[in-house]
């Protein structure tokens, strides 16, 4: 299993049945496949679906049902469809449960920076924006490091950021952390890690509980 | 599979003294009575309506106001309720009237996630006196600040389990914009259909803004003047 | 025929094939009786519908289908029901072609006062306003005088107003008036009235057209 | 009855050279390539788009930028379009960017006679830099102008020929909101259906916001990358 499915696996474990999620482009995609009961959550993707089905196999596509990241779907029973200001609503009303989204960087007090590098191509803002400041709880799914093996979880976000104070866990390859009042705290670890490899690729110090690590 | 269907007393549990509560319905169609009948005998009190009219007397959210357990009321027109406008005239309760359309867009602000809408409606009349006023791109606007509300009360004419929403003809009305800008939204509906009979293009409302759906079995005379129109 | 219906058949012939028109209470609900080709119109309620068709009989109510005065109304071919947010999207975005309203004033520069006496009860502004101010043309339609015979149509509203500079044109039992930047211009005179009786009725002076003026 | 039904050409006549055209889609679904590709060949030029995406490159919108026919886009994304971020970065174009629901409340804005809205999204942004900010209920707010455009080039499913829209599935997106937008609303449509066969309660967009119809009588592979997507 790659990391992005061991990400994937894990944070589909935090969607309770009766949910609605949004899923971000990248490993958020992958999060369906692991979901427990699948039957039970309305995935919503902000190009005005609410109730995506399982992925279409070749040949089922309906070329005019596309996710918000281009790629063709299915719809599951109990599925709407709407326009893009009724879906952006859904968003910003707070009915969206959780948002998974990818990260360039994250603060152990929960900003998010993930849409812009000063300098590089910036291709827009697109939904990320109102996902992160208005789900009512954003999971971000990212690899721990960068691709240099620098850590993306920061003491405080050095490029813009998306949405201030807005994360609530953050799942990696290596851990699962929250952000609490009191700081950045590790909920589980890795099978296949230890506590000190993941202090050593965490910008940032964080709590952990007594006694044994949960591990995933 | 998510089913929202719950008894009518359980729906309503949720409505607390004190509440704003909105209100479904443009006279008759659309308007909620058995839900507001039910939340009457539950004997809530000192409640905040928003809905366009006050129904007629002896009907609907009139009979909230007769029995004194309204507030203050937000409306457009209150014009076919006389015992709505007398009490509105002896102060019994707080009215604030607005054009209608521009409270339908407060709604609709609420339930769309924004602060607020710039509107030029009424920017040469009175109302300017009692509102805020902004200056976009050289144009003077009237600050409407979006409405929401704790509960929303609105009636469907079908309903999947899931919640999602069709409305018939001219019951639509505020009934959708109000069940995206409440809390807790408790749509009573004529019919409940199986989750995944509804063409998806078909849903008027998303299921994502309703919270409980209960089943009428059947339709007071409230519902229609017509002896043909109970069910 | 009362005077109610000789205006409403008056004002029939403003409107042109293929227009969006919206009928405010009192005489404009008379208007649909006298179109020249009713089907070629749509006449829209602000509570939720675009296309009304001819009147209920007895028995054919439907209960969910009333008009924005609680009348029951049925569906012409074409027609199509929305929600409030919508109906008023096209009354403001300029999509009601002729919008008309009866008035307790107007002023022969337009303005309109037709929707609060100071001291007397207001059950509230309803749609008027937005019609009034955002129909690309408004016509009103009221008779020449108050019930104690003084003037409707004045140099300046004494009453509140619903919107300023509004009103294209005035129907009346007796007249004709269209709203033009060189002030009230009289267009057509009834049948059974004169130029004199007119001018005596109208609070304020007016053009009249050189030579006979028609008549309706 | 009313038709307004019309060939390409004379539809397109209405867009004139430095006009703001808004065009429908979120990718391909809802996005006109016929309208667009026949608005190319007509040869207007300075034109403001509005549209959420680039679509891709040799595509819809884009064929209009590689050919210099665009001064300027409005768009929330346009990252699936390398040419058209080449174009941005080179100051070829002048790209104007706001997040998704952002856009499409602004354009929703336009087309519902609003001035504006207020919003939090991106207050603590970089975006507040840009903006005019209001403080609303002693909430700060950004103040996000409506968006208008003198035309909307839109796809839709199905029409009646007075101009009544139904949409399919992921196609209806903007389309709706841009139609309410814009001065002259043009329509591609895959059907048109005689007046009074759709359900009055199933009408996504009233025919009041649609001035001509177009007619397809195929669609091209633009419309769908698979073969048995093209009539």
């Amino acid at each position: 299993m790659s990391y992005k499915h061991k990400i994937a696996a894990r944070a589909a474990l935090e969607v309770q049945p009766g949910q609605v999620i949004n899923l971000g482009i990248g490993i958020p995609t992958m999060i369906p496949d692991y979901l427990p009961q699948p039957g039970e959550v309305l995935i919503q993707a902000e190009n005005g679906i609410l109730g995506i089905g399982p992925r279409c196999c070749g040949g089922g596509e309906d070329r005019n049902l596309i996710d918000a990241g281009a790629n063709y779907v299915t719809l599951a029973a109990g599925a709407s469809c709407f326009d893009s200001a009724v879906s952006f609503a859904i968003i910003r009303s707070g009915r969206v449960d959780v948002s998974f989204l990818g990260t360039l960087q994250v603060s152990a007090n929960g900003d998010l920076a993930n849409w812009i590098i000063p300098g590089q191509m910036t291709p827009g803002i697109g939904g990320g924006m109102e996902l992160a400041q208005k789900a009512r709880r954003l999971i971000v799914t990212t690899a721990h490091t960068t691709r240099d093996g620098s850590p993306k979880i920061l003491p405080r976000c050095t490029l813009p950021l998306t949405a201030k104070g807005c994360v609530r866990t953050i799942i990696t390859e290596l851990a699962v952390f929250d952000v609490t009042p009191q700081g950045l705290m590790l909920r589980e670890l890795a099978r296949e890690t230890s506590l000190d490899e993941v202090r050593e690729k965490t910008g940032v110090s964080f709590l952990y509980p007594e006694g044994e690590i949960p591990r995933f | 599979m998510i089913d929202k269907t719950l008894p009518i007393e359980e729906a309503l549990a949720a409505v607390r003294d004190g509440h704003t509560v909105m209100v479904g319905g443009f006279g008759a169609p659309g308007t909620p009575f058995l839900l507001l009948d039910h939340l009457l005998q539950q004997g809530v009190r000192d409640l905040t309506l928003v809905k366009n009219d006050a129904n007629e007397p002896g009907m609907g959210i009139s009979r909230l106001l007769e029995a004194g357990r309204v507030r203050a009321l937000i409306a457009s027109h209150i014009g076919l309720n006389a015992t709505a406008v007398t009490m509105m005239n002896r102060r019994e309760i707080e009215v604030q009237l607005y054009p209608q359309g521009i409270l339908a867009e407060k709604i609709r602000a609420g339930g769309a996630g924004l602060l607020g809408i710039l509107t030029d409606i009424g920017i040469d009349t009175i109302l300017r006196e009692s509102r805020q006023l902004i200056s976009v791109g050289g144009r003077e606007a009237i600050l409407e600040p979006a409405l929401r509300a704790d509960i929303a009360l609105i009636h469907a004419a079908t309903a999947d389990r899931a919640g999602n929403l069709v409305f018939a003809r001219s019951a639509r009305n505020f009934c959708p914009l109000m069940a995206m800008a409440a809390d807790r939204v408790i749509v009573e509906v004529e019919a409940v259909v199986p989750t995944g009979s509804l063409d998806p293009d078909g849903v008027h409302l998303p299921g994502a803004f309703v919270d409980h759906v209960v089943v009428l079995d059947q339709l007071t005379p409230d519902y229609g003047v017509l002896p043909q129109h109970v069910l």
